[in-house]
């Protein structure tokens, strides 16, 4: 009845949309791709916080789940779940629960944010390495060798790019967009309003 | 009927976005909002539909205090932004149009409905099952519009509603505002352009730096719009000139 | 697919486009399971019957194999990997790769599975409208505890919605980098900034725009359900596709 | 001196963008691009600064065939895109005109005289070191015509420069195309409200569907551009009228 969250629910289903658009800029280099796809993720995890971050990555899923094409490489459905990179999609979900709530105790703070994101890749790495060898059969050796070791490169890239963006995204939504909405305080008393008649004539119809 | 009293409001950066306005609009009035750029329109028409609420004065449509009740004064008026892009909502034509009515909890048959209707109006029927991102500008603006119709407003609000089309757009967007103020409706239009609509406005809201500056017919303010960052139309300014001449 | 055009929805009046949204989706997950557990002599008509269906809807399939170049791309790499790595008879030996019967094989029947799970999911999109799309979500959803379904809902929704957007806002920045003398030769990775800086807060300010722009429509949490009924044909064609799964494995 | 010969262009999907487009334009001239909207305006600007490439025919500037030397055309051809936001690229206003000589490889110092020169020209140079999202639209299109300046193009072309900016904002843009003019370069302009331009426009292309419909002085193509979705300017209007009454 109340939709002062609808600012956060529309920024989530936006990040939900990079990943998608990141995950379509793959680089096969074995059973698991290179994406841009985790970048976005982060930020989102960042900017959002766990709670919101999971709804995002949540609806991202069920968005694949249901044959959108938003996973890596364009590839959808239910069997990607099941496949090799299976344990990273589901492991988005723990990892974007890390970062938010690791980068919410900093506030603001680069390492701290920093931190968030190495434990969140770590924890995905965990979950989609672990898949990797119950589907393929690898050793765990062979396993962290084409689950982590290609990626290590790239995803240090794209945790330092995260940083050097995430603080003046934080600025922008926290303005609420120099030129768009209303202010912060302005939504919640908005919202305020919204829950004091939502009761009465907005529920009626 | 639409009145403002001392309607003060500030960003939370420190921008002032209304300063002490106040005015009364009759229902069934074509009003232009000009100013120049910052001067306060686009904040004065969210405060109409309750976006913004102000932090000092009052807002009320038909009565009713923005404060007060706000899905009723959303369903009251309607607010067609300034790009079409950013208020697309569906995913195709008649699921945006839906929208509305949906939130208005309308019965399935009755949003149909509507939804046919609005698009009828705006002559987008035949491209009810397309995606809104695929049309043109014109097409989308149009759409923007229906959105609104189809929650069957009693004051409707345009801001910029003609930048970038071309004549044919204006013409039908002119048609759309035209036939809304033809069915007794409120509407208010911001453009810098203001000879495209002046012929048929029945009032003038001049904005600058967040306080109004002048409100009456055309007539009276036309010739000194300039002085606001608003263009004069070329007739008028012509028609100055003659009257000049004449003395 | 870059563009998501030939994914998504396209106006018909095929029997799939026909389907009750629900039962569409439970025959999606039974034929995709069948897919994936059939043994490959059960595959030849399993294929059959889909592209049987595919060929009722009638898309541009040279315009889709464009759209999905990358995920072909994909299949040839799995392929590849698969006649590489699994061991048995080897057919061609170079340099030390060998290319086994069995790697072969095994590689054509995965890369084919994974062509045909595609082709299954296409053709539940093309045939669901986005409003359907999202009253299966909020159906499927309903019974999960802690989730808000028709939020979520209008959140597979936005993001369905956003994409398109997003594809257009990064074309047009590349584009105004171009004009400068940045872009494809010359944008270097120090340069990617220039890229992701502006667009992500081009789409933020968007985004922003767009729930300014819903709430201006009254954006409510109650909303006007969708609408669905189930025929008997709906139920017909859910047996038959249980049918299919069974004698799958069975077999 | 830029000349096309039989350019042809569809975009991926199918939707053509320009049809046997030829015509030539002598350096020095400020040309007015109309044309109803999808007519392929932008698309035509494209094709001068080599961001599109003809899919027949060729575009030359000053001699050079966008299909040999793109870095070469990029830097001879400037383009202002429509929406300031997508351009602008830096964290800074002065960090923002730098890219395009940065990405001319020009020394450090010389990029640093040509930000200030260009910043200059715009007046923007007080808010050199301030956050580029912070401007209002007017300084916004300002930055953005800076950073073509910053190149010294000897073409620049402008998509849409005056949509929705006031009265003063479009005298200030006017006021660079004109110094542009006065130095020499030749100035392509799109734009729907071609009345902000025409009284120094030296020729006029109109689009219609992407093909080249008209070519020449505007007192020539004035008189009937409405029939291309171009809206007449209101004084072009009177003469006409007041001719036919005097014949
Ligand atoms: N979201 C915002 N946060 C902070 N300041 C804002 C915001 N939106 C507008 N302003 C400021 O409020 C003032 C009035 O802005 P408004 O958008 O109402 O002007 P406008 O008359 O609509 O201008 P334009 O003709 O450019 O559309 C300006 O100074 C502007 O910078
Ligand atoms: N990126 C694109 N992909 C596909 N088609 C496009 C693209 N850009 C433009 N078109 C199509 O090409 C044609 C010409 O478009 P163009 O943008 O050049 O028109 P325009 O004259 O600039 O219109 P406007 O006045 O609306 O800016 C139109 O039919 C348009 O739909
Ligand atoms: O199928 C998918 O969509 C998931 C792909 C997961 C790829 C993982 S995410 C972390 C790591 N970094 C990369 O660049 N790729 C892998
Ligand atoms: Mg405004
Ligand atoms: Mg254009």
């Amino acid at each position: 009845m109340v939709p002062n969250d609808l600012r956060p629910m529309v920024l989530a289903s936006l990040f939900a949309a990079l990943t998608a658009v990141g995950a379509l800029i793959a680089l096969p280099v074995g059973p698991v791709p290179i994406v841009l796809q985790n970048f976005f993720v982060m930020l989102m995890a960042l900017l959002l916080g766990p709670r919101w971050a999971l709804a995002g990555m949540g609806a991202y899923l069920l968005a694949g789940a249901l044959g959108l094409p938003v996973f890596a490489g364009g590839f959808s459905g239910l069997a990607r779940f099941a496949g090799p990179t299976g344990g990273y999609l589901v492991g988005y979900l723990p990892c974007v629960v890390l970062i938010g709530w690791i980068s919410a105790r900093g506030r603001g703070h680069r390492l701290v944010d920093v931190l968030a994101m190495v434990c969140g890749t770590a924890a995905l790495y965990s979950c989609g390495v672990a898949w990797l060898k119950v589907v393929t059969g690898m050793a765990w050796g062979q396993a962290v060798a084409v689950g982590v070791i290609p990626f290590l490169p790239g995803d240090i890239a794209k945790i330092i790019a995260a940083v050097l963006v995430i603080n003046s995204l934080r600025q922008l939504t926290a303005m609420n967009g120099s030129a768009s909405g209303p202010t912060p305080a302005a939504a919640s008393l908005l919202a305020a309003k919204w829950r004091s008649h939502a009761g009465s004539s907005g529920k009626q119809r | 009927m639409i009145r403002l009293a001392n309607v003060h409001f500030s960003y939370a950066d420190g921008n002032i976005g209304l300063q002490d306005v106040s005015f009364g609009i009759p229902a069934g009035e074509l009003v232009v909002v000009a100013g120049a750029n910052g001067s306060g329109k686009t904040t004065l028409l969210k405060h109409l539909n309750g976006l913004l609420l102000p932090q000092r004065g009052r807002v009320e449509v038909d009565g009713i205090c923005t404060r007060d009740d706000l899905p009723g004064i959303r369903q009251r008026v309607g607010m067609v932004f300034q790009h079409a892009d950013a208020q697309i909502v569906g995913e195709t034509v008649a699921e945006d149009v839906a929208f509305g009515p949906e939130n208005l909890c309308l019965p399935r048959p009755e949003i149909e409905r509507r939804v046919t209707e609005a698009l009828e109006a705006v002559s987008l029927v035949h491209k009810k099952h397309q995606r809104p991102h695929l049309l043109s500008g014109g097409e989308k603006r149009r759409l923007t519009i229906a959105g609104i119709l189809a929650m069957q407003p009693a004051v409707v609000v345009f801001d910029e509603p003609f930048s970038s089309l071309d004549l044919f757009g204006v013409r039908q967007v002119l048609r759309q505002i035209l036939a809304l103020k033809a069915s007794g409706r409120t509407v208010l239009v911001t453009t810098h352009d203001i000879d495209k609509i002046i012929a048929h406005t029945d009032r003038v809201v001049l904005m600058q730096e967040g306080r109004l500056v002048g409100e009456g017919p055309p007539s009276q303010w036309l010739p000194v719009v300039e002085r606001y960052g608003v263009r004069q139309p070329e007739a008028s300014r012509l028609g100055v000139a003659v009257r000049s001449w004449l003395n | 697919m870059a563009e998501l055009s030939v994914f998504g929805y396209r106006h018909g009046r095929s029997p799939a486009h026909r389907l009750d949204v629900r039962c569409k989706l439970i025959i999606l997950l039974v034929l995709t399971a069948a897919v994936v557990a059939a043994p490959p002599v059960a595959m030849g008509p399993i294929s059959l019957g889909i592209i049987l269906l595919w060929a009722s809807l009638r898309l541009p399939l040279r315009r889709l194999g464009r759209e999905i170049r990358l995920f072909l791309v994909f299949l040839m790499a799995v392929f590849i990997v698969r006649a590489l790595s699994t061991p048995g008879v080897s057919v061609v030996d170079w340099h030390g790769l060998s290319v086994s019967r069995e790697g072969l094989y095994q590689g054509a029947v995965v890369a084919w599975r994974l062509m045909m799970v595609l082709a299954l999911g296409l053709v539940f999109v093309t045939t669901t409208r986005p409003s359907h799309l999202k009253a299966a979500v909020q159906w499927l959803l309903r019974p999960v505890p802690f989730v808000h379904a028709p939020k979520a809902a209008t959140m597979v929704g936005l993001i369905v919605r956003f994409i398109p957007v997003l594809h257009q806002q990064v074309r047009e920045t590349r584009s105004a980098l171009a004009a400068r003398g940045g872009g494809r030769q010359r944008l270097r990775l120090g340069q990617i900034r220039y890229l992701v800086f502006p667009t992500m807060r081009r789409v933020v300010l968007a985004a922003d725009q767009l729930a300014l722009a819903m709430l201006a429509r009254g954006y409510q949490e109650t909303r006007t359900e969708p609408d669905l009924h189930a025929t008997a044909a709906d139920g017909l064609a859910l047996a038959a596709a249980a049918a299919v799964l069974a004698a799958t494995l069975m077999i």
